[in-house]
Order: C-alpha cells, then structure tokens, then sequence
C-alpha cells in the first residue's frame, strides 16, 4: 500500500554547501536546489530512497558492493571531510530491510550494511533538500565509481524492483526516490582540463542525457547508455546509473521540472504527477 | 594486489591526518612499509600518476595526492603528468 | 579455452584438523577426506574456484555481500582461531577478476575485494586437500549464514555463469571447483541438543540431499532447497548452496564418488568425467 | 540497529581478547559504553540468549559466548535456554 509519488534528481560537488554560504540564494546553483527543495516540500514524502555512488569513503576495494542497501536506524556524514555542516539523518531500517528481502527474492544479488556513514554524495543533496533532517532515508548504493560497472538495464531493473516491493509493503507510506549523480565528470584522469584537477569532458552527452530525461525517453537512455559511453563522459560519468535506477521506480514519465547545467556536466530534475 | 596498496595510501592520506603528515614530511620512509613493488614504489616518489594510473589505480584516488601536494603533486603538475597517459577509453572508443 | 574439468563437495568443520591429527589416517573423516584429495591430485586443476560461505570473520553486517569474488594474488587464514596451522595461499587474480567482470556483464550484482583473510571454511578443506598450498584458488563468498540468503537457482546461475567464464577464458586453463559447507547443521539456535551447542537437526534432509547429488537429480534439488526447507536443516543448512553453485559450474552429472556423513549432515563428493 | 551492537559484541568477543577479557572480568562496564537498549543490556546481563535470539540475534554469534561461559553462559545453560526459545522456522513450517 505504499507507493513511490516524485523522484528528484540532483547533483552533489563537495564544493556546493560553501559556494552557496559565500554566493547567497541568488547564484544558479541555489536557485537550482531550492526549485528542487520546492517539489520536495510540496510532496513531502514520508520516506526518500537514495540511489548513490559512494566515492570510495564508506565503501573500499576490501570489500567493494555493486548494490548495497543500508539497513539502519540512523546514519551520519559527510564522513569525506566535506567543508559542510555535519548532520545526523535517520534511516527506515523497516523498508530497508523488506526492500533488499524483495530483492534477493527477485535474484538482485543485494549487500547489506547495518552500520556505515555517508559521505558528501548523500549530504548535499539532504544539505539543501531536506536541512531539518526529518525525512528518514533508505540509501541504496550503486557502484559508480570502479568498472565495472553494473549495466544500465540493470540498474533501472533494480529500480523497479523497488518500485514493487513498495508496493508490497503492507503500510500506508508516501515514497520518494532521490538520485545523487553526474552525468559527465571527469576527476584526476586523462580528460580533466589543462592545469586543473577535474572537469566534465563530455557536453555533448550532458545535453543528450538532459534532451532524454525531459523528454521521458528511458528506452533511448538505456540503449545509449553503455559502459563505454558512460567512461567517455569521464570516469565519475557512471553516476549517471543512479538517475537511471531512480527512473526504474517511476517509468517513462517527463520531469514537471528539469534544469542542466551543461558546462558543469549534470541537471537537476523533479518528477511529479500530483 | 598492490595498485590496492596504492589506492588505499590515497585514501588513508585522506582520511588518516597522522599518515598523511608522515607522506609529507619524509615520504619514502612513509611508504616503506607498504607492500608495493619497487615500480610502484619509484613512480609515487617521483609522483609519476601517468604510471600509476596505466597501471590500474584509480585516478579519483590518485587526485586526493594533490590536495597536499604530496610526491610533488601540485595540481598543475599534476594535470600535466595525467593528461599525458595512455587512456584506455580512446582505444575502447577507436574499436 | 579454460574449462571446468572437475568439481568437489566437503564439509569444513574447524574442529577436523586437530581430530585428523588425534585419531589418525584411519578415522572416518580423514578417510574421507583423502577419497577426495585423491581425486583433487589425479585431476591436478590449474586453478581452484572454491565456492564458500564466511562465518561473519572475514564480513559482518557492516557491510555483508550476497555474492563476493575475491580478487587477489594471495590470502592466508584461518582467521577465526581454528586450532590447525596457518596457511598462505596464492588467489589468481586474473582469473578472480575475469569472472567477476563476466558476472557483471551478465547482471549478477557481485561485490568485489582485493584485500581479505579467509576462515576455516576454505582453510580446513585445503588443509586436507591441498595441504602444501600450490594451486591458487578463485573465492566466491555466498552468503549462507543470514537470511534472507540468495535462492537456489540464483545460485546455480552464478555457477552456470563462472563455467561459461571459464569457457571465455583466451588461455588453456584447467579449473575445478570446490564446494565448501554443510547440508544441515545448526549452530547455537533452538534446534540444537539438549546439553550441546550445535547439532544436526535433519538427517532426513541430509539424506535427502545426498540421494539427489548421487543420481545428478540437480533440478529436484533446487526445486526442494527452498528457503524454508534449508532452514529447517539448521541455521547453517544454506551452505548447500555452495554446492548448489558448484553444480551449476558441471551441470547434471553424477559424482564418481560420493559418500555422506547422516549424522554430521553433510557428504564428501568428487564429479570427474575423464 | 542494536541488533547488530550485539551481534558485534559476539564476534568481538572472538576476535578481541581485551574485549573478551573486560566481558569475563566485568561484563556490566565492558558492555556500559555500547549502543544496546535497556532491555539488551539487561538479557545480556542475564544471560537471556532465547530473548537476544528472539529479537534478532545471530544464534551463531551469541554461540560463541559460551567458548569463555561469558554472561554465566555455560554449554548447559545456554543449551537450556536456547531451546525454549520460540523459533519464526517452525511457524514458517506450520504455514
Ligand atoms: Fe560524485
Ligand atoms: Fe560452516
């Protein structure tokens, strides 16, 4: 009896909380958020699903998921250093846990983590959508980061996963799902610009990924969306696997409200149809 | 695996003040007690990222080195050394 | 060019090496044992795939994979405190990695690490089996011990999805897999004896499982393994699906050896066709 | 999660042999600084594993608590109380 009713999708640069407090609300990237923080208020969810790529702080190469959910009370970040506020934020240990159940039953090969922090990729986007911290989170970890990566069918497969197991859940519950992602980023690799240390190498595929979202063409990003292409838009372009599992959960819908910002490589996004 | 020494020697420069100001003030001695091979070994302590990165680091981690300048990493010496590496997306792209 | 050229199943209690040293070649588990350590030698695999569930030692809750290939070039253990010597082992990395990327590529969601000890559940059976550490071994960790564990057909597709890797694989190569658990078997919960603190609560399963592997009856068996059904078996009962796994490496074939121990709950099993 | 608080505290009591002693010695103080709710801390104290087990526990993990008889958790004891407990696998089988 629960049900997914928005998702959103935002950007998270570690640098956002501070290029803010120093610009004001005026500047894009606060215009941009608070339009997002908008939509959220006005859904006001009981529970938002994150769909996230850890950057190597809660998660390391000793033991590295391609899907994890986190199945806890209450979790806390950033854990990266972030030049931000430091924020507790509950979790829904309940849904959590009935949500990785589906899963398995379903033949997602799902890790577990009971105890972790979150780093700047989940603090952002909370920092400026959900500041009060009331609105408990379910994070689910999607591998981003190191190829492979999971593939992009697969991860909108795990998105409907979610979608039905949220159906299942035997309570009343107003869902909303959040990607935390980029789609062209490049950090310390061959394609970052001259004399800097990242940069999005890849416009081309920002504007194609943004004309596809607005316009609800899923299918089209799911077939364009290989793992080569995803690399070419720079070794960070894999988050853009979380917008497509956060797509999973509500289907070939058009955003009420989509912005990029194609020289920095991402959108931000707002699905509604209340 | 020691390109998993390596990536971890990043992000223990991040997250571990302690190692960190040790790779700053005498970062051979630093590194010598992790099990890296005497390539690896040579290319941190001249700050060679192309290598490490041909070599399967992962350059989101190798990045962290120059938020203090470490092997004498500065970002434009940095990005000078990288932007020369063999990226393996052009030849998956030229296939 | 590499292929699957023969598979084994065995049990992995810890306190086996310190019996085997006690009583000697002619008891029962030793015997057994070097049934099957014959085999392993005549067969004389290039690589081990050891499908294998940790007992919390080597993961725990703070971050508990489904599936995990353990991708390295060495790994030592047991790591629990098993009385039995401590041993070095050499991972084959390559081959690690190549399994895993295939499974990716094929939509299983498989954690990764480079950096892992392992417990008695693979130290014990290459104890016997393998005791002077020569041949490298590829771990793929199942979860079998915290439900809700992975179902049984998931499991065989992983092991269908390592043969066809194998097969993938550009060198000549001979691999054989090794299943390592029990069938039932509780530890600590309700079902134990009266004055003990684990048992084996279903002989009838045991044998059960036993008659199945015997005459290659692979599909009765994972249509009878459901969850429940393991469970019942002991709280240890999903090890199973480390051999369920393993089967689906060598498919319906019957083992040329096979012998159980009813009431320890588990048998000694080696699958050849040369 | 509490629950996993002391399915931490098991395995710790393997793998950390100051921990495990501070348990034998004084199990009140070594358990004082974990995150367990009142009635955790007090099924612990007792000894209650058929309430821990019962509220999610791993049986496997509160197991190793009778290895050093830690909470007066000896092989009978626990046995004994562990088989009272009421176990969801033959509810499931009864459905
Ligand atoms: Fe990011
Ligand atoms: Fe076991």
């Amino acid at each position: 009896m629960a049900e997914i009713v928005a998702a959103f999708g935002v950007p998270h640069a570690p640098a956002f909380p501070a290029l803010v407090a120093r610009e004001g609300p005026s500047c894009e990237v606060a215009r941009l958020y608070a339009e997002i923080a908008k939509h959220v208020a006005a859904v006001a969810p009981d529970v938002l699903v994150v769909f996230d790529s850890d950057h190597f702080n809660t998660f390391f190469f000793d033991n590295l998921p391609t899907f994890l959910v986190g199945v806890t009370d209450a979790t806390e970040g950033p854990n990266d250093q972030t030049p931000m506020p430091h924020y507790r934020v509950h979790g829904h240990a309940p849904l959590a846990g009935h949500l990785r159940g589906s899963g398995i039953a379903r033949g997602f090969d799902l890790s577990l983590s009971q105890d972790f922090d979150v780093d700047h990729s989940i603090m952002v986007p909370l920092h400026f959508l959900t500041p009060h911290m009331k609105i408990p989170i379910v994070p689910i970890f999607i591998n981003g980061l190191a190829p492979p990566l999971p593939g992009a069918r697969r991860c909108y497969a795990l998105g409907e996963m979610v979608r039905d197991a949220i159906r299942d859940w035997p309570e009343r519950m107003r869902v909303a799902a959040l990607a935390s992602g980029s789609f062209s980023l490049e950090i310390g690799g061959p394609k970052i610009p001259h004399g800097e240390r990242a940069g999005t190498p890849d416009q081309e595929w920002t504007r194609r990924v943004q004309h596809l979202l607005q316009h609800g063409k899923v299918n089209d990003l799911l077939e364009e969306a290989t793992a080569v292409r995803m690399a070419r838009a720079g070794n960070i372009g894999g988050e853009l696997l979380n917008w497509i599992a956060m797509l999973g959960t509500i289907g070939e819908r058009k955003p009420r409200f989509i912005e990029p910002q194609l020289d920095h490589g991402h959108s931000y996004g707002a699905w509604r149809w209340d | 695996m020691s390109v998993y020494a390596v990536n971890k020697l990043c992000r223990d420069a991040l997250h571990d003040r302690t190692f960190r100001e040790a790779l700053r003030t005498d970062p051979a001695a630093a590194i010598s007690p992790l099990d890296l091979s005497e390539d690896e070994r040579k290319a941190l302590l001249t700050g060679d990222v192309a290598w490490l990165f041909e070599h399967g680091c992962h350059p989101f981690l190798l990045a962290y080195l120059t938020r203090w300048d470490l092997f004498g990493l500065t970002v434009p010496v940095y990005s000078e050394r990288i932007r020369k590496a063999r990226d393996p997306r052009d030849e998956q792209a030229a296939v």
